[in-house]
């Protein structure tokens, strides 16, 4: 069953080799004069201001990704079922429809506590 | 037997290698599409002046002229940078964004004699999900890119991109459910394989027929995954002037450039075979063309006709980046999760259960 | 083909259980949890292939889907400590002191 | 070309062609980095507009981080208060880098010669091209652009720029 | 032949990011090298024919939970924090000799597994389909369940991050 | 009418208001330094005057004097529609006044800038310091003792923290809660995309919330004023052009009719009509740049080749008249420099009927409903009538609040009373409402031209007062009294009487006025400009707070905030 | 008679369905841009192309009469200089840009002519005034405005009276 699977593993290193090569070629070529003025932060043409830059962020983008999180197991366990729909019959419907509801319970305790504004 | 080598070779080790270079060239095509065709919106001519031997080719050379001024322009890392990563990151943007393309058929099996050669190149029976899988992976770079620079506008732009790709993963996932239920497989070529069907005798059952939400949801999501305009938040350059690659010079930069391109090449390929009948041309099964015209001869018109879909597609991205403003990042974030989760959820309902009221199995 | 696998599957879960005890940083410590479920998987999906029966797949279904909540849970957790006590390494969180 | 493998190379019989590729490239693919301040400002964008369309010479790729951008088009009045972070931004730009001094503040502070106004942006950053004119006409610009391109053309992985002397 | 140089090739690579994820001192690391770690482990997955699986493992593990991990990684700034300071305690070191004890016991353990005979699969193994079976007809219960363990981590993420007055201000 | 307020205010506070001499029939009295305060709120809480909308207040330098520097008030009513001129002197050892900040909010920044240029200080100003002169600058360059050429380097880009430029304490945020969790400092400009080059935004974020902004000026800061009183009257034009570099024409005009306020003439009919038809073009090119820029920035990128399409061929009209694009330098004091030429009113007709309407309405098909951009825009940035007058707020950004106040109905100039025209009105003052109201004044100003292009009357160009405009050149050349005329005044000058006046017209941002002081010399002793941008833009923190980085983006455009005229 | 027009569309009457659904004024956009789109490409070719471009330097477009560009000093038609060396250019000039050097014709009768008359180009600001004080008309703006170059440059007498050939600099 590797079979399908060795050019993907091909691809894989091809794909990783050409862009180490383009990286290298590009240092390789590239004019390199780094002064300590360059190298500094951009920051609109101001010293960078007061703080560091990976300063603490909103908890808001971390909502974000659990959010993401959970509702992306939620949708892995609908593929088989979406595929096998039509075999599994009424009961598969059934079965989803259960396991939906839930996924919507979530999704309206989430809303109503605010979790989905970004403002 | 030599040829037995021979067929191995060009679906092992030839398809893989050539598939990533047409992408890189296509987006040499998409970058000169999307200039002059922006150019003819807005009543001027786009880049025309670039010559070679002494030839205006139109422009065609433009893009290639600024790949490789970014080839030779100063490699350079910010002093705070963190070096391993800041090298990584464009690395992790791109072969994502090359691999996924593996999967997607441009052509039907090509039956030559005993020798059966997918036009694909690896056709995998989980192929849908591997597009998810991999491109779920190319948030890494953005992220991981944002970050290394040590940057306010990078980090940023790294986060706000991220959490947009990953809010819009979802409702894409949930789109494309719908189309799973009505072509019961996850293996790409069988999905574009039953759009040759019709529908009522003579209407295409191409997805956006069948699905014609889900593809409009997957649409949007499709470019929000691309952060093309109107989702273009990350790098809004008014807001956070270049967003997450804003220290990223020379190529490294090109790379986060191109992978921006091929992911949308990746998410037209996808459109195209999910919707819009992938490599089938309407009303004329592979069948009936091997019949007429060959098996070569088919192959060639059905990765023609993948092609033309695909750059429809991509042309629809250019076009919709110049007519939109963007959303705001609340906005944004409130249309992926509020409208478009709900509008999926909605789908997989009716698509699911209408069937069922109907009798239909 | 004899199973290599399930080395694999031992060595990493030594070293994930080594990282566990070993790493002070919740969010690290974290990892190394992940690292041996899985490797934990791992053992799965290679018992499910020797023994032709595809239960064990539904097993590494199910602990990605709980490795999944419980990441969501403990990282928010985490998080949650952070701002009360900006802290993360697991010997300066002493839940007793209040 | 970086240093070393332009030291390499600047004995060889490939100076010539690979100094030929460099500066096709890079002759047409000028990306700027609109330091634009004031009047002058608003022509560049008036250059960038269907009329004079700066994309024709593949430089309408304008770029706000001085990590991407090639050439330094400050337009406009250079006061005092802005003149370090002119500099600022053109020592961040990465090399190979122009600058365009567009319009007479730019190139000698114009009018303004008082108390606020720097007499030039060439008392700060090195110039390549002078563009004369209050505001210069767009034509002015392209013309400046072109002898910008013009310049690029000449140049060589000999030169003392790239060779690191 | 293929199978097993392809192995060996995962194999490694999923040790040392094993590695480098317990010992590397910026968290940011550890986390990339947890994300190479765990498509290591998909691509064996695949060798193992469990292709579901595999893209499941890549989805969810890698592309989903270490996203988490990062984000809150990068939120809290944590690259800093752990520079510098390793004690060695007794705690520790009976840790190890714990996990050494464990992994010989899982060694004995698993000894006759480890000169299992090559079976040859029937051609549906691991595909969507034959896991959507089983998981839909036999697994039914701990399916649904799923959904409520999905539901309370949602609302325990929920409420744990809400911002409470005066909180981070 | 004419001088109830003064008679009004002589009576009621005897001790502290003395009149001021009387020219040119404006309102202005002196008022001294303790009665200040109470003056001050008299005149804005009394009904009768109501004067709610503080237009400049400016420093001046006498050294002869015995009290060396003057703070001058300007007010206006909207309800009774005067300007009222005050006039504080105050010594040089001790150059201090009372804020009026308490009053209005827009005398914030003009205090600060009084300081900066001339070292008043106010007493009582939340955040006294400099503005337009960077933070090294040592001495106060508009005083008469500073030389014209005294440049001081800047030695490294300024970077003041929170703390610095709070010093005077008005309650904001902290270093010490900036390096809170989950908040950070970002910087915004000035080399940044949407700050058009020139101004610089300090934001305290919580994520992407904006908690504070802190608007920086003066990088574009080049010395109009103090450059104008090296120059004669007729040569302070083309540095007119400068200030409101998008809309050059008005400022011409504007700066032309206080000159010959000051002289006490009247230009001809036909010069006022193509005054009137040149400004229009220019409020309407100005509009175009405001939009195209705004929504370029809030992310739709094609209106901008739209608006800049029909830009074009206003300049187009506008070179013809005086052979540059932007820097026009077309009025001349007394009149114009050249008359229209043969066919002109023919092509302006033609455009401002088929090509200009187009660009508006494609901006209009693309944009206006869009509900991504109504989203973007409205409820974003908003400010109430009241507080926008209370900011020094004027032209399409009060309109927008739904303030009907227009120089051009209020105070008509240049027959506008005659010209059939509405003025649109917003109601919530928000980005949105900005955007409408300059689209639709765009539609007005077509209306007016089309007015003014029909009744344009026949007549002379200049005014025929051989001490105000060049002879003929014809004349010149052959006669010799011609030459001799022609040599005097550009040798010597226009030469105003002694005295001080007030003049606004109605710019494409709002209020421009020109304040000018003629010793009776042929240079100008002080022009001081009333910059519509100045009193708006330092509102920007009460517009943003609370809002998004991606808001405040989208609110500075919509300002149309032009650093020629911020920073002069 | 001040006429108010509110353009602010009335509370409450702000989304009608077809703004809110997106689709109808994107569509209605979308089809503006094509429209621009197949209009510009079909004209191109053509002579009355709608693209409005001027493809500088290949083309360029009429300028107004009055163009304010590069100066020229003007001949009589003897071939002699009209400039009497009276400095009321400089004289007027705003950013005093001009130097004139003058000096006496050997005739006395001939008056004075310039010896030097220099104008700093990077300084000037085009605005016209000195042709406006010349009371000779000797001097004359020209409708060249590309002066790019690679220095400050000062164009003296010989260049100004030069008929717009470019300079060698
Ligand atoms: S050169 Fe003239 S147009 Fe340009 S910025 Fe200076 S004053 Fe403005
Ligand atoms: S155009 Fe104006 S600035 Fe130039 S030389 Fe003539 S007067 Fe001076
Ligand atoms: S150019 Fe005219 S104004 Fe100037 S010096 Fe000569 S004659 Fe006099």
């Amino acid at each position: 069953m590797l079979s399908p699977y060795i050019p993907v593993f091909v691809g894989i290193l091809w794909a990783a080799l050409l862009a180490a090569v383009l990286i290298g070629v590009s240092l390789l070529f590239g004019p390199n004069r780094p002064t300590p003025e360059k190298r500094s932060t951009y920051e609109c043409g101001i010293d960078p201001m007061i703080g560091d830059a990976r300063t603490r962020f909103s908890i808001k983008f971390y909502v974000v990704a659990v959010l993401f999180l959970l509702f992306d197991v939620e949708v892995v366990f609908m593929y088989p079922w979406a595929v096998l729909l039509k075999r599994l019959g009424l009961l598969g419907l059934i079965e989803m429809m259960t396991f939906l509801l839930v996924l919507v319970v979530a999704f309206v305790y989430v809303w109503k506590k605010g979790a989905l504004n970004w403002e | 037997m030599w040829i037995d080598y021979l067929v191995w070779t060009v679906q092992n080790l030839l398809f893989p290698v050539v598939v990533p270079v047409v992408l890189l060239t296509g987006v040499i095509l998409a970058v000169w599409i999307e200039r002059r065709g922006a150019g003819f919106i807005q009543d001027r001519v786009g880049p025309n002046r670039v010559t070679l031997f002494g030839f205006r080719n139109a422009g065609l050379m433009q893009p290639i002229a600024d790949a490789l001024k970014l080839l030779v322009k100063e490699e350079f890392i910010p002093e705070k940078a963190d070096r391993f990563l800041f090298f990584l990151a464009p690395t992790l943007s791109m072969i994502p964004a090359l691999l996924t393309f593996m999967v997607i058929p441009f052509g039907d099996v090509l039956v030559l004699g005993k020798y059966r050669i997918p036009l694909q190149v690896a056709d995998l029976n989980v192929g849908l999900l591997f597009i998810f899988a991999i491109s779920s992976l190319g948030v890494y770079g953005i992220v991981l890119g944002g970050w290394s620079a040590d940057n306010k506008y990078s980090i940023l732009g790294g986060l706000r991109s991220s959490a947009q790709m990953i809010s819009y993963e979802i409702s894409m996932g949930l789109a494309i459910i719908g189309i799973l239920i009505v072509f019961e497989s996850v293996r790409l070529n069988d999905i574009v394989r039953m759009q040759g069907d019709l529908l009522f005798g003579f209407l295409p059952r191409w997805g956006i027929v069948v699905q014609p939400l889900g593809f409009l949801l997957f649409f949007v999501a499709a470019l929000a995954e691309t952060n093309r305009i109107p989702f273009d938040l990350p790098e809004a350059e008014a807001e956070i002037v270049a967003g997450y690659h804003l220290e990223y010079s020379s190529f490294k930069f090109s790379m986060f450039f191109m992978a921006e391109y091929v992911n949308m090449m990746v998410a037209s390929g996808f459109i195209v075979s999910l919707f819009l009948g992938g490599w089938q041309i309407p009303w004329l099964p592979t069948e009936a063309l091997v019949a007429h015209v060959g098996p070569i001869l088919t192959a060639v018109l059905q990765v023609a006709a993948f092609a033309v879909k695909l750059w429809f597609i991509m042309w629809v991205f250019v076009w919709v980046r110049w007519t939109l403003p963007r959303f705001r990042y609340d906005q944004l974030m409130g249309l992926g999760w509020r409208v478009m989760l709900p509008l999926a959820l909605a789908n997989i309902f009716v698509t699911s259960v209408v069937p069922f009221v109907l009798g239909v199995y | 083909m004899t199973s290599e696998t399930l080395v694999l599957s031992m060595i990493l879960f030594g070293i994930g259980a080594a990282g566990f005890v070993a790493r002070r940083n919740a969010i690290v410590v974290l990892m190394c949890l992940e690292l041996m479920l899985n490797a934990a998987n791992l053992a799965f999906i290679d018992f499910s292939r020797q023994h032709m029966n595809m239960t064990g797949h539904i097993y590494v279904f199910m602990i990605m889907t709980v490795a999944a909540a419980e990441a969501a849970v403990a990282l928010a957790i985490v998080v949650r400590i952070f701002r009360a006590r900006k802290a993360v390494n697991l010997d300066e969180i002493n839940l007793m002191k209040g | 070309m970086g240093i070393e493998t332009s030291s390499i190379l600047r004995n060889t019989a490939l100076v010539e062609p690979v100094d030929a590729i460099l500066n096709w490239c890079r002759e047409y693919s000028c990306w700027p980095y609109a330091f634009g301040t004031a009047c002058c400002a608003i022509e560049f964008m008036a250059v960038a507009a269907s009329h004079y369309d700066i994309s024709r010479f593949g430089a309408e790729v304008i770029r706000f981080s001085p990590r991407q951008a090639d050439l330094l088009v400050v337009s406009g009045t250079i006061s005092e208060k802005m003149a370090p972070i002119l500099k600022k931004i053109y020592d961040q730009i990465c090399e190979p880098k122009w600058v365009m001094a567009h319009g007479a503040c730019a190139c000698s502070g114009g009018i303004y010669d008082n108390y606020c106004t720097v007499q030039g942006i060439d008392t700060i950053i090195p110039v390549d091209v002078y563009v004369p004119g209050c505001p210069p006409t767009p034509e002015a610009f392209l013309d400046g652009l072109i002898k910008i391109q013009k310049i690029i053309e000449g140049e060589s992985i000999r030169d003392p720029k790239y060779c690191g002397e | 032949m293929i199978q097993a140089i392809f192995f060996y090739i995962f194999a490694a690579s999923a040790v040392v990011m094993a590695l480098v994820v317990v010992s590397a001192r910026n968290p940011i690391y550890s986390a990339a090298a947890l994300i190479g770690c765990l498509l290591s482990v998909a691509c064996i997955f695949v060798l193992q024919s469990a292709h579901l699986l595999a893209l499941l493992q890549v989805l969810v593990y890698a592309g989903a939970i270490m996203v988490l991990v990062l984000f809150v990684l990068m939120l809290l700034n944590l690259s800093r924090d752990e520079l510098g300071r390793r004690r060695i305690t007794v705690r520790r070191v009976t840790g190890v000799y714990l996990v050494g004890a464990l992994v010989t016991l899982m060694t004995i353990r698993f000894t006759k597994h480890l000169w299992a005979p090559a079976v040859s699969l029937e051609p549906g193994f691991g595909t969507i389909e034959e896991v959507g079976k089983i998981l839909y007809t036999k697994y039914l219960l701990p399916f649904e369940m799923v959904s409520l363990l999905l539901l309370a981590a949602i609302i325990g993420a929920v409420v744990l991050t809400r911002k409470e007055k005066g909180d981070g201000r | 009418m004419a001088n109830v307020v003064v008679q009004t205010l002589l009576e009621k506070f005897p001790e502290s208001v003395s009149p001021a001499p009387d020219f040119r029939d404006e309102e202005a009295v002196c008022v001294a330094r303790e009665g200040l305060p109470e003056v001050l709120r008299f005149l804005y809480a009394d009904p009768d005057t109501e004067y709610r909308l503080l237009e400049d207040i400016c420093g001046a330098d006498y050294p002869e004097r015995e009290k060396r520097f003057e703070a001058v008030y300007h007010l206006y009513s909207v309800k009774t529609a005067r300007h009222l001129r005050l006039k504080v002197g105050i010594g040089e050892e001790d150059p201090t006044l009372p804020t009026a900040t308490g009053i209005w909010k827009a005398a914030d920044w003009f205090e600060r800038e009084a300081f900066d240029q001339y070292g008043i200080r106010f007493e009582g100003h939340p955040n006294l310091r400099r503005i337009l002169n960077h933070e090294e600058f040592v001495g106060h360059p508009l005083r008469k003792d500073y030389p014209i050429k005294g440049r001081q380097k800047l030695t490294r880009p300024s970077n003041l923290g929170w703390d610095e430029r709070k010093s005077a304490g008005n309650g904001g945020g902290s270093d010490a809660e900036a390096g809170q969790p989950e908040q950070m400092i970002l910087n915004i400009g000035p080399a940044h995309p949407t700050t058009h080059g020139t101004l610089r935004v300090l934001a305290r974020l919580e994520g992407e919330t904006i908690l504070e902004a802190d608007p920086e000026i003066g990088y574009l800061h080049r010395g109009f004023e103090k450059t104008a009183e090296t120059l004669t009257y007729q040569q302070v034009i083309p540095l007119t052009d400068r200030l409101n570099y998008v809309s050059a024409m008005m400022n011409n005009v504007g700066y032309c009719r206080a000159v010959e306020k000051l002289l006490g003439i009247e230009v001809s009919k036909r010069v006022q009509y193509i005054r009137v038809i040149v400004s229009e073009l220019s409020r309407i090119i100005d509009h175009l740049v405001c939009i195209a820029a705004n929504i370029v920035d809030i992310g739709a990128l094609t209106p901008y080749w739209y608006c800049f399409r029909e830009r074009e061929n206003v300049y187009e009209l506008l070179e013809a008249l005086c052979g540059a694009r932007m820097t026009t330098s077309y009025t001349r004091i007394g009149g114009l420099a050249h008359d229209l030429p043969d066919g002109w009113v023919d092509k302006c007709r033609e455009y401002i009927r088929e090509r200009v309407p187009r660009g508006i309405e494609e901006t209009d098909t693309l944009i206006t409903k869009n509900r991504i951009f109504v989203d973007r825009t409205m409820g974003v940035g908003a400010i109430s009538g009241e507080d926008a007058l209370n900011w020094g707020f004027t032209g399409p950004c009060l309109r927008a609040s739904g303030v009907p106040f227009d120089v051009r109905k209020a105070n008509p100039y240049y027959d506008y009373d005659k010209f059939d025209f509405d003025i649109p009105v917003g109601s919530n003052g928000d980005t949105y409402d900005r955007y409408l109201v300059r689209m639709e004044e765009m539609r007005q100003s077509l209306r007016i031209i089309e007015q003014a292009l029909d009744g344009l009357p026949e007549g002379p160009i200049s005014i025929e007062d051989r001490r105000i405009s060049l002879p003929e050149k014809e004349a010149v050349y052959t006669k010799f009294g011609a030459l001799v005329q022609h040599t005097k005044l550009i040798v010597d000058g226009i030469l105003p009487p002694e005295g001080e006046i007030y003049s606004v017209t109605e710019a494409a941002n709002g209020v421009l006025g020109f304040y000018i002081v003629s010793d009776g010399t042929k240079r100008p002793y002080r022009i001081k400009v009333r910059p519509p941008c100045f009193a708006i833009f330092q509102a920007l923190p009460q517009l943003t707070e609370g809002s998004m980085i991606a808001d405040l983006i989208a609110t500075v455009g919509s300002l149309n905030i032009i650093a020629g005229e911020l920073d002069r | 008679m001040i006429k108010i027009k509110p353009v602010s569309p009335p509370e409450g009457k702000r989304y009608p369905i077809s703004e809110r659904i997106y689709l109808v004024e994107i569509f209605k956009g979308m089809g503006l841009t094509l429209k621009h789109l197949v209009r510009n490409l079909v004209t191109y070719p053509t002579k009355n192309r709608t693209v409005v471009t001027i493809q500088y330097p290949d083309e360029t477009r009429e300028y107004s009469p009055r163009f304010r560009g590069r100066h020229r000093l003007k001949k009589n038609p003897d071939g002699s200089l009209r400039c009497v060396a009276c400095k009321l250019c400089a004289e007027n000039c705003p950013s005093h840009c001009i130097f004139i050097e003058p000096a006496a014709y050997p005739d006395p009768s001939m008056g004075n002519y310039p010896k030097r008359y220099e104008i700093n180009i990077t300084r000037c600001i085009f605005c016209g005034f000195c042709v406006e004080a010349c009371p000779k008309g000797a001097i004359e703006m020209t409708e060249v405005s590309e002066m790019a170059g690679s220095t400050r440059a000062v164009f003296d007498k010989d260049f100004l009276l030069a008929d717009g050939e470019e300079p060698a600099r």
